[in-house]
């Protein structure tokens, strides 16, 4: 199959279950509620090191948040409704209530709750009182600016980790200005997170390392650096490669992601769209890149 | 003219345990079967089915100025049972505190047919004899506070006990009182200070007489006049940790006179002074048990809302302190004082747990049921409503095992409870809730159905749930009436209520007056009830 | 402020087909207590059946086809025209459903409900929504004293459940109020949120005298003019609370249209009352 | 002939002096000892004397009109017994039985004095005490909204500021007496301190004052008083041995009414984690407390009771003759032992006159003009016994001083239940 | 004039003791039937003691004899009884008691 004349390989993204809690954060415009937003969710690339993949996903109108402010909504993915309620805990009290103005509330149905504001009340040192508006209860707790807002509970839904896909360029130029169009139209997507930097990851990875600890290690095989040492089977004249990973709140917003980013990606320069997979064996979601892109 | 054949018999004071017999009822009292034309008599056909004397309840608040206060502070608590009128019956309101009509009916429902209530201040005694003249079905007699009386105390400190007794058979005629009550003797004489006592031998303001000589005093007066009841003692440190202590020296002091101790299970708690209460209920048993002259009843925890109510004054502030909402407070010239607050019990509150536990375990934990008398202490510990459920509690202990797991686990600790494998019999049952007390009250036509006794009797439908067979009895007779009927109330007559009018000395009424004088604001010539402005009523007489 | 329009809502009233019509025979002084009139009773019950279901004239026990004619069975959407200003407890206790009055209704309307509708097109007398325990009510006119207080003796009122009224509300308003919110789109007596232990209330008209007396926590929120507060209430300052954007937001999705945005305003915040727990607060908008 | 009773009570107010000292010549009282201006003349202007019933204006024999009122009441869709004030308690019980038989409103005259105090107790509690206790114990007495020296006039010698007692033998001056009001009384010229206060702010002044009891500054004075006089007042408060506190309609008729005494209450009852403390309403007629009490332990409510849909209801603003007289919800009434028509507002003693209606009271009170039937009884207290409530709910015996011409309240009534169980 | 007085209608011993002579005698309505206003008051609405001055609420009218007293400024009293209720509308708040002190009048010389 080819794109623009880009070779699309007949391969599949392996992507894994998770856990995802989307996120409201308000405040009195949207320049501070971004910059909360931006807080949270920074650091937050892969589960590898930093508990967990986040990143805002759009910006909302007053007319679109529970308190009519200017808001944003994010993110979040972990591998398990514990570790969830560990990461909420920590950033939503880190870096959205100490910002200024801030508020934010739960912006998804369904799943299993896990409680935040409930836990995060008891910063208000016996000052902080709830609201049960709508069988929605809110925190407040006095700040020194007004009063944080947070809703008590933060839905847990399951939701997919790990959609990817590879460009395999000819120079490092091209390289990048591919994933960069193609996580473009991607951002305007709902539901969906590319969590590495400028939702691009030059890395990879792979899982185990010749050295005892290190559990996971550079993609050698898209190295392009080595690719005669290791092996690797790249193209003739690729130079250079990048990968978008995907994390979606569902097959579908992964699979629809992938589909616009790969065509958006099939720039003149490219010579492969590729994806990443442990031979089927590790993650239970499949994205067949021809069966995507031909539906 | 009234038969009930056939039934399965159980009438302790005739020493009669599950016998078939046929009882005989004539003029309102159980006579020989040769007495009885049969071709008249009304038959209830009583086979397979468990016959009792009408239930005898010893210490119960129905009626009265604390009882009212509770109805008029808890309007709410109408609302917990609401009763239509019908054909025969009055309307009425409240659980815990049922109004008038009501509370006979729901007795005379529950197969009970003498209650006592047990409190009232003489000088408000005229308040609680007519409220009795408005509770049908049910006899009854009114306990009169004296542990706080202002001329006993000041007879005792002058050391002038013959004039304490003579007015003591004065006052208890007065008030058409059938027994004499003490309640936290001194102590509530104290609150209206803002204090209270907390030994026997702490001081009481401005008498300088001692708890012990109050509760001593009385004693040898109760023996002296020869009442029927003794001394019904509700002793000191009520509700408080660790207050077993108190309760056993008074028990022992209180021995050789003679006492009965109302709702044992609030004055049986050990732990620190000042911490949560725990259960001291085998030390309390075997108090009980090595004691000949002691009796009690529980005030058993029934798990809902109750309205906790009594003369103790200062045992009420506390309470209130504790858990805050309404309370009142009434103190009575000269003589008493008490207080109410409203209150829930929960299971899962570890104090309200052990006090439940602490209940079942004394009834128990005491070897002899003529010892031990089934109250709730209605409506403190919960309503009357809840004796049923007691009586399962004891009878089953699977059931007595499933609710004692619903407990908080802080309760359950270290509980006594879940060792105890005793079971009470019917036989027992019919002791702790009709032979006992009505001995023990000396009532000699109550609590059996021997020849002369007053046709006074239950009719049980035998049931494996004890509860649901002693919440509904098939029929109820009262004074040779039928009163319930297939479980129906079918009739409501009037109740008598019972006094005692000892002998004493009339040169005694002078000094009175000029108590009266001194002390009261209402003048000696308004104070004592007369027979005739009372409902039905009958003089037991002290010998 | 106040409600302009309230066209979602109206839609949805219009849009509701196979309810059960109610209209009283005969006008009357006499005071009629129908807690029978209640969705729950209705839903399953023939024509008969509801014809059957028991009201009191007075003192005389009736049957409801006796005093209202009745179209309509086995709904649990129930429309009462005209005036039942005399008719009290109607969809008391009432748990689902809907009831739609168009005109005046008696005392203690949506008493103890908990779930469910009650809409009222004119005035409602007393004790409307008194110790609610869920549901909706939705007063058009003016609401009666002890709108969504508590039962005689209770120290605990609503408890969940919303009360809307677009015109005035007189003394008591959610007193002992426990949860839930009330919004007066006019004016309000003395004593409102008395004794309140939590929940919301909201005054778009006037705030009379004596609000939050007795309050322990719960919020008072006076949109318009207001009496000054009792002398057991602290000012603390101007603040711009986030969870009443909520609130309004919440009201907006329920139907009322605001005149004018009142998100993001200023508002004096007062603590008290000092004499209860303390916890209670009131807020004030600042006029600017 | 001659004679002297003594022990007499007088019912005419809640203090139900009993001392009174009656002198009685061929069945008139001719004497009166010790008795206020108010119970001398309720004994003195009393007319004993036989006279008939009236239907529709018309004298007729008793069993004429108990058929007529059983008529008027059987007939009645929603009637309504009100008063009970001055009639025996025993009476009132009778009047209850008739009204629950009836499914019938019965309100006492507790409706427009002291309903507002029950409805605080309901709320809160009541930490009370008897007049004895006042009088033996009492070191600082405070009349709020009362003015005893007019409407309960021994109330100061037999029971309180001016009265000897065990703690107190020295009387007055081992009392300190404080009136609060919002105009000088008879009574708050007799005070020691006399905080009057602006109308309508009691409630204010309360909450303040609690709030300084607990070392709380409230954030500003209310007009009319300053913050040293309720500072100097709750100082006084806390640091008394026993202190009372009396109230009345100033409280219960104002802004506030119920509120206004829960807030009293409460004070009082957080009084006493400093020292002792009581409060006390100053009820009103013979025996307006009793109607209280009967009430009470007869449906579970004090005041407004409806037994309409078979069961008892309390409610205030509902079931209190005043809403129900206005809004026309009544269609007859049943009238014992008070004079509604000249206490109700013109609104509401209006409708009466449109309804049928029975009155039934002593000749001397006094009839509305209008009641369709009337019944003459005896008094309670002069020519018939019966029992009584004081202000502090101690029950007395009323004697009987005269010989009884009329029947009393209680046999009528007895005759009237009979009559209505026959219709 | 158009500044509201206070009522406050309530017990005197003349009222008291007209009670026993009936409520139709001289005697009650004597004692029932006048307003008491401060000196101060009397001025300023440029009357003299013992005119009559009509009195104005919401519920409705009465023309009685002004008595001077010493009251407050701005309170008006009236012993309770027929004229006073003429002032003292129905209106319970939902509690049964109408507002016997505290109804707002409107007082114009005659």
């Amino acid at each position: 199959m080819h794109i623009n004349e880009v070779e699309i390989e007949d391969t599949f993204a392996e992507a894994f279950g998770m856990k995802v809690a989307t996120v409201i954060i308000t405040a009195i415009n949207e320049k501070w509620a971004k910059t909360a937003a931006q807080l949270a969710t920074g650091f937050g690339t892969s589960i590898i090191a930093c508990g967990c993949e986040a990143g805002v996903v759009s910006t909302l109108s007053p007319d679109q948040t529970p308190d009519g402010r200017p808001g944003v909504l994010a993110l979040f993915f972990t591998t398990s409704r514990k570790e969830m309620e560990k990461q909420l805990l920590n950033r939503l009290g880190q870096c959205v209530m100490t910002s200024p103005t801030s508020a934010c509330y739960n912006g998804m149905e369904g799943g299993k709750p896990v409680t935040i504001g409930g836990k995060l009340r008891y910063f208000g040192d016996g000052f902080q009182s709830s609201k049960l508006i709508n069988n929605r209860r809110f925190w407040r707790i006095p700040m020194m600016d007004g009063e944080f807002v947070i809703e008590e509970k933060f839905n847990v839904c399951s939701a997919v980790g790990g959609g990817n896909f590879f460009i395999l360029a000819e120079n490092q130029k091209v390289c990048l200005a591919a994933a960069e169009k193609a996580v473009k139209v991607m951002k305007k997507l709902p539901g969906i997170i590319m969590p590495f930097p400028g939702g691009i990851v030059r890395s990879g990875s792979k899982i185990g390392s010749k050295y005892k600890g290190q559990h996971v290690s550079v993609n050698t095989s898209y190295c392009p650096s080595i690719q005669r040492q290791v092996g690797a089977d790249l193209p003739a004249g690729v130079n250079s490669v990048l990968e978008i990973v995907i994390d979606g709140v569902d097959e579908e917003a992964v699979r629809q992601s992938m589909c616009e980013g790969i065509r958006a990606a099939c720039l003149p320069g490219i010579l492969k769209i590729t994806a990443g997979n442990y031979g089927g064996k590790l993650g239970q979601y499949h994205f067949h890149l021809h069966k995507i892109l031909s539906a | 003219m009234l038969g009930i054949t056939g039934g399965k018999v159980f009438d302790p004071i005739n020493g009669i345990d599950g016998r078939l017999m046929d009882i005989w009822i004539k003029d309102g009292k159980v006579v020989p079967e040769e007495m009885i034309d049969k071709s008249e008599a009304q038959i209830i056909d009583a086979s397979g089915k468990v016959v009792m004397p009408g239930g005898v309840d010893i210490h119960s608040h129905i009626a009265g100025a604390k009882v009212n206060s509770g109805r008029k502070m808890c309007p709410e608590d109408s609302l917990r049972l609401l009763r239509p009128r019908s054909q025969i019956t009055r309307s009425g309101s409240g659980l815990t505190v049922p109004s008038t009509h009501l509370t006979g009916y729901l007795y005379s429902e529950m197969g009970y047919t003498t209650v006592m209530e047990a409190a009232a201040a003489p000088l408000v005694a005229r308040h609680t004899h007519e409220e009795l003249e408005d509770i049908p079905n049910i006899d009854k007699g009114v306990f009169i506070t004296m542990g706080n009386n202002h001329f006993i105390m000041k007879c005792i400190r002058d050391g002038e006990l013959g004039k304490a007794k003579d007015y003591v058979a004065w006052l208890v005629g007065a008030a058409k009182g059938f027994a004499i009550k003490i309640v936290n003797p001194g102590g509530v004489e104290n609150w209206k200070y803002g204090k209270n006592v907390q030994n026997l031998d702490d001081e009481v303001i401005g008498f300088g007489v001692t708890p012990r000589q109050i509760l001593t005093t009385l004693g040898q007066i109760n023996k002296d006049l020869k009442l029927p009841h003794p001394l019904h003692i509700h002793g000191l440190r009520l509700g408080q940790a660790g207050n077993v202590d108190i309760t056993i020296e008074t028990m022992e002091l209180m021995n050789e006179f003679n006492g009965h101790f109302c709702h044992v299970q609030f004055m049986s708690y050990g732990g620190e002074r000042g911490s949560l209460p725990q259960s001291a209920s085998k030390k309390i048993a075997q108090a009980i048990n090595e004691k000949s002259g002691v009796s009690v009843d529980v005030g058993q925890i029934v798990f809902g809302p109750a309205t906790t109510m009594t003369s103790d004054g200062p045992a009420q502030f506390s309470l209130h302190q504790r858990i805050g909402g309404k309370w009142i407070n009434d103190d009575l010239e000269s003589e008493s004082g008490g207080g109410l607050a409203p209150l829930t019990f929960k299971r899962n509150n570890p104090l309200h747990g052990t006090m439940w536990l602490t209940g079942l375990e004394i009834f128990l934990l005491v070897d002899d049921p003529w010892k031990v008398f089934l109250t709730t202490d209605h409506p403190n510990a919960g309503p009357f409503l809840g004796y049923p459920q007691v009586i399962r509690l004891l009878m089953d202990r699977d059931y007595r095992t499933r609710e004692f797991e619903r407990l908080h686990t802080k309760a359950k600790k270290n509980a006594l409870l879940p060792e105890l494998k005793r079971e009470y019999t019917l036989y027992e049952i019919a002791i702790i809730t009709r032979g006992g007390p009505a001995r023990r009250l000396g009532l000699k036509n109550k609590g059996h159905l021997g020849i002369g006794a007053d046709a006074d009797l239950t009719v049980y439908l035998p049931d494996d749930d004890k509860e649901e067979m002693f919440s509904h009895p098939a029929w109820v007779v009262k004074d040779g009436e039928i009163v319930v009927k297939d479980g129906h109330l079918v009739r409501e007559q009037p109740g008598r209520t019972m006094y005692v009018s000892p002998n004493y000395d009339p040169q005694i009424e002078e000094d009175i007056k000029a108590h009266f004088k001194e002390s009261y604001t209402i003048s000696f010539e308004n104070y004592s009830i007369r027979s005739e402005h009372m409902g039905p009523n009958e003089k037991i007489s002290c010998d | 402020m106040g409600c302009v329009s309230c066209v979602g809502f109206n839609q949805e009233i219009a849009g509701i087909k196979d309810d059960i019509v109610l209209r009283l025979k005969e006008p009357t002084t006499i005071p009629i207590e129908a807690e029978s009139i209640c969705p729950d009773l209705f839903v399953k019950r023939s024509y008969r059946e509801i014809y059957d279901l028991p009201v009191y004239y007075g003192r005389r026990k009736m049957r409801l086809g006796e005093l209202f004619s009745i179209d309509g069975e086995k709904s649990d959407f129930i429309t009462i025209e005209d005036d039942v200003s005399n008719v009290k407890k109607i969809g008391s206790k009432m748990t689902s459903g809907k009831i739609v009055v168009h005109g005046d209704v008696g005392r203690h309307v949506g008493a103890s409900m908990a779930g469910g509708e009650i809409v009222i097109r004119g005035n409602a007398a007393d004790k409307a929504g008194i110790n609610m325990q869920g549901g909706l009510l939705w007063i058009k006119g003016n609401a009666g004293h002890q709108t969504g207080s508590a039962l005689p003796g209770e120290n605990k009122g609503v408890n969940h459940g919303v009360i809307i009224v677009e015109g005035n509300a007189g003394l008591e308003l959610g007193a002992c109020m426990r949860r839930g919110i009330i919004a007066v789109l006019g004016d309000v007596g003395d004593f409102a949120g008395a004794r309140m232990i939590a929940g919301s209330i909201l005054v778009f008209g006037h705030l009379a005298k004596r609000a939050g007396a007795g309050m322990k926590r719960g919020s008072i929120i006076s949109f318009g003019s207001s009496e000054p507060l009792l002398p057991t209430y602290r000012y603390e300052a101007i603040v711009q609370p986030v969870f009443i954007g909520i609130l309004l937001k919440y009201l907006k999705e329920l139907g009322i249209v605001f005149e004018s945005d009142m998100t993001g305003k200023s508002y004096e915040r007062y603590s008290g009352d000092i004499n209860a727990l303390g916890k209670g607060e009131i807020f004030i908008h600042v006029k600017s | 002939m001659s004679r002297i009773i003594e022990d007499v009570i007088c019912k005419f107010c809640g203090c139900l002096c009993d001392d009174i000292a009656v002198e009685t010549e061929d069945d008139h009282i001719v004497k009166i000892k010790r008795a206020c201006p108010n119970g001398r003349s309720m004994f003195l202007d009393y007319d004993s004397s036989f006279s008939k019933p009236l239907v529709n204006g018309r004298e007729v024999e008793w069993d004429e009109a108990i058929t007529a009122a059983a008529d008027i009441l059987d007939k009645a869709d929603s009637p309504l017994i009100y008063g009970l004030s001055s009639t025996s308690s025993e009476s009132q019980r009778k009047a209850v039985e008739l009204a629950d038989h009836l499914g019938a409103v019965i309100d006492s005259t507790s409706s427009v004095c002291h309903f507002p105090t029950s409805q605080a107790l309901q709320a809160v509690g009541e930490a009370t005490c008897t007049l004895g206790e006042v009088k033996n114990r009492a070191d600082l007495l405070i009349y709020w909204g009362c003015n005893p020296l007019v409407s309960h006039i021994r109330h100061f010698s037999r029971y309180s500021a001016n009265a000897k007692g065990m703690l107190l033998p020295n009387g007055r001056k081992d009392r300190t007496v404080v009136v609060v009001d919002v105009r000088p009384t008879a009574t708050s010229k007799v005070a020691d301190i006399f905080l009057q206060i602006k109308p309508e702010t009691d409630y204010e002044i309360l909450s303040s004052l609690r709030a300084l009891v607990h070392g709380k500054k409230p954030e500003y004075c209310i007009d009319g008083v300053n913050i040293e006089q309720l500072e100097q007042l709750a100082a006084m408060l806390k640091n008394c041995r026993y202190g009372v506190i009396f109230f009345g309609m100033g409280l219960t008729m104002s802004t506030g009414r119920s509120y206004n005494v829960t807030e009293l209450f409460t004070l009082v009852a957080e009084l006493n984690k400093f020292n002792r403390f009581s409060a006390m309403p100053m009820r009103g007629h013979g025996n307006v407390a009793g109607a209280d009490q009967v009430l009470t332990w007869l449906s579970g409510y004090p005041t407004a009771v409806s037994f309409a849909c078979g069961i008892p209801q309390i409610g205030p603003g509902e079931f209190t003759s005043v809403d129900m007289l206005a809004g026309k919800e009544i269609d007859a009434a049943f009238i014992i032992a008070s004079n509604p028509a000249v206490h109700f507002p013109h609104a509401a003693a209006s409708h009466l006159k449109k309804i049928p209606t029975i009155h039934m009271a002593p000749v001397s009170n006094g009839f509305t003009g209008d009641a369709d039937v009337i019944l003459p009884t005896a008094c309670y207290g002069i020519d018939a016994p019966g029992t009584s409530y004081r202000m502090d709910n101690v029950p007395l015996r009323l004697r009987s001083v005269l010989k009884k011409k009329r029947p009393t309240d209680e046999e009528v009534l007895i005759q009237i239940i009979k009559a209505v169980k026959k219709c | 004039m158009k500044k509201f007085f206070t009522l406050i209608t309530g017990r005197t011993k003349k009222q008291a003791h007209g009670l026993h002579k009936g409520i139709g005698s001289p005697d009650y309505i004597a004692a029932t039937s006048y307003v008491e206003i401060c000196p101060d008051d009397i001025a300023s609405l440029g009357i003299i003691e013992g005119q009559k001055v009509k009195l104005l609420s919401e519920a409705g009218s009465v023309e009685l004899a002004v008595h001077s007293a010493d009251i407050p400024i701005g309170l008006l009293f009236i012993p309770m009884g027929p004229a006073a209720n003429q002032l003292v509308g129905p209106e319970t708040f939902g509690t049964g008691m109408p507002s016997f002190k505290g109804m707002q009048i409107k007082v114009s010389p005659l």
